[in-house]
């Protein structure tokens, strides 16, 4: 183990870990140079460098699989006795392979997606910077750096979702016209940049506050510093200052990984190109917060040593993850707009992911909710990318961001027919051949096993949220792919488009993901293991955390024999009836359109009372917005009005007057009579006497 | 010395007085000259009276100044209403009032 | 204890400035402001000071006296007479007038002036020369130039304009 | 006997001879030309301030004092003022020049501007109060006659009237304070009156502050202290505007020696309670000036304002003298640079007046272009009246206030007249700024270049020079009016 | 080298009639690159001087008032450079700008002559030529004066000679917007004057009291012999209110909006970017380091005084329609942020707040840039009338991005590095004290920066994203002389925001000193 190898200045071996994050910025500057002589090199120079990056990344991988660490600082604000580094640790290193690979394979996907875009020098850029900031995030050691990227990201995002920055109406997400709550339900790409830029930053703030919290009793940034010496945790926790600055750590993570209450902007994010869609809004940067409470976990489960309690911690993060998961999931099952279904789904995995991380903290097998969770980001990242990129084509090809418009399109695209089967398979948790089944069944396993008071809850919330996610797969698929072509497609065609597949340079990469979701899934468990092997071992060192439990646990669960052991059967029994339900469903109203779905909405009162009320985001949108826009919008103007306009514009206009008044009195009074001036002379004698008498 | 010093520089007040109120009511320029004197006087008349209780020579001397500057003043003053008189054809101080404000 | 004599000048003082003041004509209202000054030269005797008292009946009476005579023959005829005041600037100025001789009455009868005697002989008027000639000399020196500066001025002011240039253009 | 070394004999002799001469003169010379005389009491003036200049350097003056056996005394406090009444007499004369040229009798007008200003000297010198009002009248009545001299002008003469009866109705108040001091110390020697007062019983008290109050009425008439100030704008407007430059730059501040000579001195031996009568006056005195100027529309008329509105500030320093050290320092350094502001703001008013004609401000728009170097002048001269740094205005307000917050620890009212004092300064700068504006920033309805009078250019070049330089560098000038300040420590130990 | 102060105070000055007749002689270019030249070169001296640690000069002035020194310690020195180098920078941008204004200024005249006149003069161009020449001489003259100004008050190192210099930046700046300011620029420029003179006066009298009393202006003297206890409090209410009304605080920031609607923009950035700034340096010498007591006394009211002035300004901000005006709260939120941390009476905190007003100038002023390329190519200032310019005017685009980045505290912009200092700096002490008012103000601070994003990011949306309006299809890119500096300065705030040590190095150990930890 070289944990705490401090070392001051670069070191050659530690120069991987930098050129991660260093190369992609490096990109992000020679890109405009670059765009100034051939705006096309830019894409090979862009996938180059995203190749670059993602293979220093690999050099790391030997660490994670050796519980090794790369940890090396260089001076950074001396003069407030602060250093940067970086921290490639072996989550770091899955975390960082993970968003190296993803976005390199993103890249790929872009130069075809993009291709002939005039602004083609911006998006890649953004895209290099992303990339930069999130494997800053990863790899950095200490809080404020992090934080850089952690902006960074936050940035990119919003130059990302703005990028088509001219507001086409092809541009914008939502159903024009519509109108929740008096409030149009329709935004511009610029809009939607804005806001996610805004409600993130609500959570950057918290987390900021966290940050300062921790500093102001640690002295310190550092994660590994952190740990070491967790006096500062006793005195915070005598204060009653732990969970809070904790919480407001967890803030920053319910922002960016669009968690509720701030799951709003996500939706919305959908406006920006589908590459940036898959990469940032589904692959990466949206894992972020998951990537900070995976740092963080462990170091407040390991306080337990030392005797600070932690749940409430875990509890709020549990069941933000499983509230987050089930709300998004049902406003998933109804929304026409296919990027804004996978976005749902996004929002609804990732508190899948944030539900395991919980559980784990307030269960005694730390390490099997911390796999879990983590085994989950993987996966996701591959299918939804995957599934993001795939529907990236679709609407390329199609020209509307309208499920409705498609329709019918299997026999044309083949290729992305199948990979979107493959990887919307594996979001659905097709049992035992998809990432998907063996990572959300570690997440109902952790979830059954913590033995926490709130399991069942969450247990009974993920289920149904199972069952939702397998149904609004099915219907995004069959939607897309079944039943006849859309009004929309058969118009395109009269006029001489006809639909195809789509370029090699587009197919390929969410071929490779969705092939992988497939691959992996077919040895899952065992890849899951060599994940929980390495955690395990990683958080016994790193963290003292010890998972003498969780051993036991995979002995005693091991009734079902090789090729299932250490699979928890409840769990196994309710993923796969939950895939079913899910399944079943969906095949009757989507696939086999056996029943109308529009009509059978139609036909109860109280089925469409619930479909609206989830097509309408369950108002919280609207409330957002009428809360905390419309409202301090009107508070603005009103005071611009009413207190800046005439009582500070008083001030002006107050010894103005008083002046004026004054300088007309004193006039009257210089009649120009000398008999008065004289009068007052001798006036003026006796008042000076009395002046000086009294 | 019959009389009080008191007695004097109360004449001397009223005529002092009466010169104010000379010079902030009446209209004419001469009779406002008038009253000058009169304020000269009553000023010379207390000098003069303490020069007698105190007594020196000083009071005296600074009478006697008084007095010679008293005319000089007239003069000029005497001067100045001629010029006005040419001018306007009046010596009524009060309709002298184009300067103001 | 007061004496009649001086009663009688008080009376002829104060009492011939108001006539000054108040009479319509100018020409018995500087007969009036004569007396007064001739009243005022009275005190001066009473309060044996004869060098200052024959000063101010040649300079006032005599001089100044006549020169505002001659000015007032000068003016045109209803100058002479008084306009009517406004009542309210007389009345204020009335007022002002007595509030002035109470007030500063008030202020002189209750200091120490009423106690103020003296026994000692007057002070010989050949002390006053002596003080003009050495303490005051430069006062005396620049009075001069007080009496030049006025008769310079006084004559740049009343000579005419139109009959200088007469005389100078011929 | 009189002491025919002394500085202020020499200088009396020296300009008292060439302003009697100059009008023989002119009686004798057949020719019209005014420069002639003009530059007579040009040269006259001049020698006069670089004797008192040499007098200064050469220490041959005594240190400032109040006291003195004889009626004059040759001292810093003297030589203070009489260095700043000559160099306002000199701007005067030199700006002057041109107005006078094609008027009547010039040479009387020079005469009596050389007869005033010795009066303007011997003020400060006196330490007898005969001399003092006999001094005063010298610098009076010339002015008199100056006020009237534009005999062709109604507004002239009707300022002269005004002025005239004022001023003789304060001769006589002065003269009749006089007598009461002198009735109840039983000398007219200031040094003694003071010692005079000082042991003066209970019943003389409210004798002796009669005195005083007629000193404050009689010399605050000229430094138009309010309610004595009312003549002061008419008469500035109506004289012409050389001569206003006189009244408001030269026997103002006379006006200011006398009263520090006599009121100071003889109150300070009396009771404290003058500081504080002295105190609402002047915060009276500049609020009037300062609110009355805002609405003018003559460039003189708000000029005079203004000069009550300095009148204020200077009292600032008079009324807290016992009880800051700086305060009387403040007082003189502010009557220095208001001389000289003042002095070359009317200047260029008046250079304004004799090329163009006019003295409304809505018809000097556009000047700036005009008369460039009046203007600047002009400006220069309002923005240091205002107080804005580096000019010098800014130094001697910035003690006048500091000396009344200093004052503070001793008197608790006395902040508030810094308090008074900055917000007038503010307040003051609503109508500089609305002069400058006019000039600078309207367009005028001629953009042609006039030729300006070329002894108005060279005043303005002087006071910018003195306005610039002191602000830059203040140090010897403060210094200067330090040690012209009269040893009040005597007095007051005395009581 | 000796004088190097003194010269990079006073060439400005002495040489400002040389930028006139050049102007006037030879026209803009030659103006401009001299005070560009010329400038420059006192940047470049002082920047020398930094290097060798504090740095003093001193010269006898006068008895009563002290002696005329120049000091460049860690407080002074960012306050230093910063003034200068936006000043340099300004100058290039100054010229097509001010070239634009002053040429429009010649037709509107000849128009207004040519309806008086009632003919169809025709323009000439020679006069045209002398008109501009003459008048950008005078504009540089005057912008000379003003940056020195802005550089004295930041030397100074005696009370009456902070004054002065505080009063001589004004005296440029009103004529500036009375010549070349728009609408109502006269009646603008006078209330300007007005306000800020009585705010300086409203100072002075706190120096008066202070200096007086304590025998001396002298900083170094005041702070060795202490200043009696009575007249503290006084002394501190003087100078907070009087550098308020600077700062354009809450309640007293009654002049700025004007002042910003109708100035020039050059001036605008100049005044947002380096002379409220001096407001804040002048709480830290003066109130700080001068009244240490009096200051831990009012640092809570200091602290929420900023609180109320980042809100209000941000929300004022986010209804504003002309750009300028937004802009001008803008500035007054932003003196908030600087006014909250100068409360936080932590060493981290007030380094965040100077911190804050480098990164606040670095960005206020490139947004002005923007503005004022806007105005120069578009031609007007209403938000609604603007959009989509993006596309037509990158570079100017780019750079009021990272602009905006700086104000809203992203990183890598040296906004973050000053804004998490100075809230760090505010939560330390709230820990410290206990305090739950300090802590809430914490937490509304933080949402207040949320405030400012909202309206910053909506004003670029409004302006460069969006449709592009129809009779704007024909924008240009603004010349080099405008997005040159643009791209100077967003360089400069990058550079500061990854590597803060560049002023953090003097800062931080001067403020730790000053709060003595």
């Amino acid at each position: 183990m070289a944990v705490g190898s401090f070392e001051f200045g670069l070191s050659a071996n530690a120069l991987n870990a930098w050129a991660v994050w260093i190369l992609p910025f490096v990109a992000a500057v020679v890109i405009p140079g670059v765009a100034k002589f051939s705006k096309k090199a830019t894409n090979g120079v862009a996938v180059a460098f995203a190749l670059a990056s993602a293979i220093s990344a690999t050099t790391l991988l030997p660490l994670a699989l050796g519980n090794n660490e790369i940890h090396n600082q260089i001076p950074w604000i001396s003069s407030i006795g602060l250093k940067a580094g970086v921290l490639a640790d072996p989550l770091a290193a899955l975390m960082s392979n993970v968003v190296a690979w993803v976005s390199f394979l993103i890249f790929v996907y872009s130069t075809g997606y993009m291709k002939g875009d005039k602004d083609i020098t911006r998006f890649w850029f953004w895209m290099a910077f992303f990339v930069g900031s999130m494997q800053l995030i990863v790899l950095s050691d200490n809080f404020l750096q992090l934080f850089f990227g952690w902006e960074g990201v936050g940035l990119a995002s919003y130059a990302l979702v703005g990028f088509w920055y001219k507001d086409k109406k092809k541009d914008h997400v939502g159903i024009e016209g519509r109108r929740v709550l008096g409030l149009v339900d329709y935004y511009s790409p610029t809009h939607s940049g804005i806001k996610a830029f805004i409600m993130t930053k609500v959570g950057d703030i918290m987390m900021l506050a966290g940050m300062f919290l921790i500093f102001a009793f640690a002295g310190t940034f550092g994660f590994r510093e952190l740990t070491e010496n967790t006096a500062w945790a006793t005195t915070m926790s005598a204060q009653h200052l732990l969970i809070p600055a904790a919480v407001l750590l967890f803030g920053g993570a319910i922002g960016k990984s669009a968690q509720f209450p701030l799951n709003e902007w996500l939706l919305e994010a959908m406006t920006g190109p589908t590459a940036v869609s898959a990469l940032i809004h589904a692959a990466t940067m949206v894992k972020a917060g998951v990537f900070l409470v995976a740092r963080l976990a462990p170091l407040f489960f390991a306080l337990a040593a030392i005797g600070i309690n932690m749940d409430q911690f875990f509890e709020v993060v549990a069941w933000v993850g499983a509230i987050t998961a089930f709300l998004l999931a049902t406003q998933g099952m109804v929304h026409p707009e296919i990027k804004k279904v996978l976005a749902y789904s996004t929002g609804s995995q990732i508190g899948y992911m944030m539900m395991a991380l919980g559980v784990a903290g307030l269960s005694r097998q730390f390490v099997d909710g911390y796999t879990a969770g983590f085994f989950h980001l993987i996966s996701h990242a591959m299918f939804k990318a995957s599934l993001f990129m795939a529907a990236g084509s679709l609407l390329h090809i199609v020209g509307s961001r309208f499920m409705t418009d498609m329709g019918g399109l299997r026999k044309y695209m083949k290729k992305t027919y199948a990979f979107m089967w493959a990887a919307g398979l594996g979001l659905m948790g097709a049992p035992f051949i998809t990432t998907g089944f063996w990572s959300k069944d570690a997440i109902f396993a952790a979830v059954y096993e913590s033995g926490n008071t709130w399991a069942l809850p969450i247990f009974v919330l993920a289920l149904i949220t199972a069952v939702m996610t397998t149904f609004y797969t099915t219907r995004m698929i069959g939607m897309v792919f079944f039943g006849n072509k859309s009004k929309h497609v058969e118009e395109m065609e009269k006029e001489g488009y006809h639909i195809h597949e789509a370029s090699p340079s587009m197919w390929i990469p969410y071929g490779i993901l969705a092939v992988l979701t497939i691959g992996i899934g077919v040895v899952g468990l065992a890849f899951e293991h060599q994940i929980h092997d390495i955690f395990t071992e990683y958080l016994a060192s790193a963290f003292g955390i010890k998972s003498d439990m969780a051993n036991v646990a995979k002995e005693s669960q091991s009734v079902l024999g090789g090729f299932l052991e250490g699979v928890n059967p409840v769990a196994l029994v309710s993923s796969l009836s939950a895939f079913a339900i899910g399944f079943g469903l969906g095949y009757i109203f989507y696939i086999g359109r056996f029943v109308d779905s529009t009509k059978f909405v139609n036909s109860n009162i109280f089925f469409y009372a619930i479909h609206k009320f989830f097509l309408n985001r369950w108002y919280l949108n609207a409330l957002i917005y009428w809360g905390f826009v419309v409202a301090p919008l009107y508070f603005a103007r009103g005071v611009y009005r009413y207190f800046e306009n005439i009582v500070i514009e008083g001030f002006n206009l107050v010894p103005e007057k008083t002046m004026a008044g004054g300088a007309r009195i004193m006039q009257a009074t210089q009649t120009g009579i000398s008999q008065s001036y004289l009068y007052v002379f001798g006036a003026g004698i006796l008042i000076v006497v009395l002046l000086l008498l009294i | 010395m019959t009389n009080a010093l008191i007695d004097f520089v109360l004449v001397s007040v009223a005529l002092l007085a009466i010169g104010i109120y000379g010079l902030s009511v009446k209209r004419n320029a001469i009779r406002m000259l008038f009253a000058v004197e009169m304020i000269v006087n009553s000023a010379n008349l207390n000098l003069v009276a303490f020069a007698r209780f105190i007594p020196n020579s000083q009071g005296q001397t600074l009478a006697l100044f008084s007095i010679a500057i008293a005319a000089a003043e007239v003069a000029v003053g005497l001067a100045l209403v001629i010029v006005a008189y040419r001018m306007y054809n009046n010596i009524d101080i009060a309709d002298f009032r184009s300067l103001k404000g | 204890m007061v004496d009649s004599i001086f009663l009688a000048l008080s009376v002829l003082t104060i009492g011939s400035a108001i006539v000054a003041l108040e009479i319509r004509s100018l020409i018995y209202g500087s007969i009036g402001l004569m007396l007064t000054l001739s009243g005022i030269a009275g005190f001066f005797l009473l309060l044996d000071a004869p060098f200052v008292a024959m000063f101010q009946l040649s300079v006032y009476v005599g001089s100044i006296a006549v020169l505002i005579l001659f000015t007032v023959m000068l003016v045109r005829r209803e100058l002479i007479f008084n306009k009517i005041e406004d009542s309210r600037r007389r009345y204020a100025g009335i007022g002002l007038m007595i509030i002035m001789m109470l007030g500063i009455g008030t202020i002189i009868i209750g200091s120490g002036l009423k106690s103020m005697e003296t026994d000692t002989a007057s002070v010989d008027y050949k002390k006053i020369g002596e003080d003009f000639l050495t303490y005051y000399s430069p006062a005396l020196i620049v009075m001069a130039l007080i009496l030049a500066s006025a008769v310079i001025g006084a004559l740049a002011l009343a000579r005419r304009e139109d009959v200088t240039s007469d005389q100078r253009a011929d | 006997m009189i002491d025919f070394t002394s500085t202020p004999i020499i200088l009396t002799m020296m300009l008292g001879s060439v302003g009697v001469i100059i009008p023989v003169i002119s009686v004798a010379r057949k020719e019209k030309g005014s420069s002639l005389y003009g530059g007579i009491a040009f040269a006259a003036l001049i020698s006069a301030i670089s004797f008192v200049g040499y007098q200064i350097v050469s220490k041959h003056v005594t240190p400032a004092a109040i006291f003195s056996k004889n009626v004059l005394v040759d001292d810093t406090f003297g030589s203070f003022f009489a260095i700043a009444m000559l160099i306002v007499a000199i701007m005067t004369t030199v700006g002057s020049f041109n107005y006078m040229r094609g008027k009547t009798s010039p040479a009387v007008y020079y005469s009596l501007i050389l007869l005033s200003s010795i009066g303007m000297v011997l003020i400060a010198y006196s330490t007898d109060l005969v001399m003092l009002f006999v001094a005063w009248e010298l610098m009076s009545i010339p002015t008199y006659v100056l006020a009237g001299f534009a005999k062709k002008d109604p507004s002239s003469n009707e300022a002269a009237l005004k002025y005239f009866l004022f001023g003789a109705l304060s001769s006589g108040i002065i003269i009749y304070g006089i007598s009461i001091a002198y009735g109840i110390t039983g000398s007219t020697n200031i040094g003694q009156v003071i010692a005079g007062f000082s042991k003066l019983g209970p019943d003389m008290t409210p004798l002796a502050l009669l005195a005083v109050a007629m000193f404050i009425a009689g010399f605050g008439f000229k430094i138009g202290l309010v309610p004595f100030h009312m003549w002061l704008p008419d008469t500035y407007e109506g004289a012409p505007p050389t001569i206003s430059a006189l009244l408001a730059a030269g026997t103002k501040k006379a006006g200011f020696a006398a009263a520090l000579r006599v009121i100071i001195m003889g109150a300070i031996a009396l009771d404290l309670n003058w500081a504080f009568a002295l105190a609402i006056i002047a915060i009276v005195t500049m609020t009037v000036g300062n609110l009355a100027a805002i609405m003018q529309k003559n460039l003189p008329r708000m000029l005079a304002y203004s000069s009550i509105g300095h009148a204020g500030y200077i009292l600032i320093g008079l009324s807290i003298a016992p009880f800051s050290q700086i305060g009387i320092q403040a007082s003189l350094f502010h009557i220095l640079n208001h001389a000289v502001m003042k002095a070359s703001a009317f200047i260029a008013v008046a250079g304004i007046i004799t090329t163009l004609s006019v003295s409304h401000i809505d018809k000097i728009r556009g000047l700036g272009k005009r008369m460039p170097i009046t203007s600047l002048g002009l400006v220069i001269s309002l923005l240091a009246l205002a107080g804005v740094p580096p000019l010098n205005g800014f130094w001697s307000k910035l003690m006048l206030f500091g000396a009344a917050i200093n004052a503070g620890s001793v008197m608790s009212w006395a902040p508030y007249l810094a308090v008074a004092g900055v917000l007038n300064s503010a307040l003051s700068l609503a109508y500089y700024g609305w002069i400058i504006r006019k000039m600078y920033f309207e367009e005028g309805e001629s953009e042609k270049r006039v030729k300006e009078p070329k002894s108005v250019i060279a005043v303005m070049i002087f006071s910018i020079i003195f306005i610039v330089g002191i602000g830059v560098y203040p140090d010897p000038f403060i210094e200067f009016a330090k040690s012209a300040v009269p040893a009040l420590t005597n007095v007051t130990t005395m009581h | 080298m000796q004088f190097i102060l003194l010269q990079a105070v006073f060439l400005p000055l002495l040489l400002s009639p040389v930028a006139y007749l050049l102007g006037k002689k030879f026209g803009p270019n030659m103006s401009a690159w001299f005070s560009f030249g010329l400038l420059l070169y006192c940047t470049t001296i002082m920047i020398t001087s930094v290097f060798s640690g504090t740095y003093e000069e001193h010269y006898r002035w006068t008895q009563l008032f002290g002696e005329f020194g120049l000091l460049l310690d860690g407080l002074a020195s960012p306050f230093a450079i910063i003034i200068y180098v936006v000043s340099t920078v300004m100058v290039l941008f100054s010229k097509p700008y001010m070239i634009a204004k002053i040429t429009l200024q010649f037709e509107e005249r000849a128009n207004s002559q040519k309806q008086l006149i009632g003919g169809g003069t025709m323009i000439e161009s020679s006069s045209l030529k002398n008109y501009v020449n003459n008048q950008i001489g005078a504009y540089f003259a005057l912008f000379l004066v003003m940056a020195m100004g802005m550089l004295g008050t930041v030397l100074a190192t005696n009370l009456i000679e902070f004054y002065v210099f505080f009063e001589v930046m004004l005296i440029p700046a009103f004529f500036m917007i009375a010549f070349w300011g728009y609408e109502a620029k006269r009646r603008v420029a006078l209330l300007f004057f007005f306000w800020t003179h009585v705010g300086a006066v409203i100072l002075l009298l706190g120096f008066l009291a202070i200096g007086l009393n304590a025998g001396s202006f002298n900083f170094a003297d005041i702070k060795e012999h202490g200043i009696p206890q009575n007249i503290l409090a006084l002394a501190a209410v003087g100078i907070i209110i009087g550098l308020g009304v600077k700062m354009a605080a809450f309640v007293v920031h009654i002049w700025l909006p004007h002042v910003y609607r109708a100035a020039p923009t050059p001036l605008n950035a100049l005044s947002s970017g380096a002379m409220l700034g001096v407001g804040a340096y002048g709480f830290f010498r003066l109130l700080i380091m001068l009244l240490p007591g009096e200051y831990s006394h009012f640092a809570l009211f200091l602290n929420l005084w900023g609180l109320a002035t980042m809100m209000y300004g941000g929300i004022m901000a986010l209804v504003q329609d002309d750009i300028r005006k937004l802009f001008a709260y803008s500035s007054i939120s932003q003196m908030g942020y600087i006014i909250f941390g100068i409360g936080s009476a932590s060493a981290l905190g007030l380094s965040g707040a100077e911190m804050m007003f480098v990164s606040h100038s670095l960005g206020k002023v490139l947004l002005f840039m923007m503005v004022g390329a806007i105005v120069l190519q578009v031609g007007t200032r209403s938000i609604t009338k603007m959009g989509g310019l993006a596309g037509k005017m990158p570079i100017t685009a780019v750079c009021a991005m990272i602009g905006a980045l700086t104000i809203m505290g992203v990183p890598p912009t040296s906004g973050f590095m000053a804004e998490w200092t100075m809230f760090y700096g505010v939560l330390q002490t709230a820990i410290q004290q206990g305090s739950t008012i300090r802590m809430i103000a914490f937490g509304l601070g933080l949402v207040a920066t949320v405030i400012t994003m909202a309206y910053v990011l909506w004003m670029i949306k409004r302006v460069f994203f969006g449709k592009l309006p129809e009779n704007l299809e024909n924008t240009k890119e603004a010349n080099w002389y405008v997005t040159g500096p643009m791209m100077v300065l967003a360089g400069f705030t990058v550079v500061i925001g990854i590597y803060p040590d560049i002023f953090f190095n003097q800062i931080v150990p001067f403020m730790k000193g000053l709060v003595g930890v």
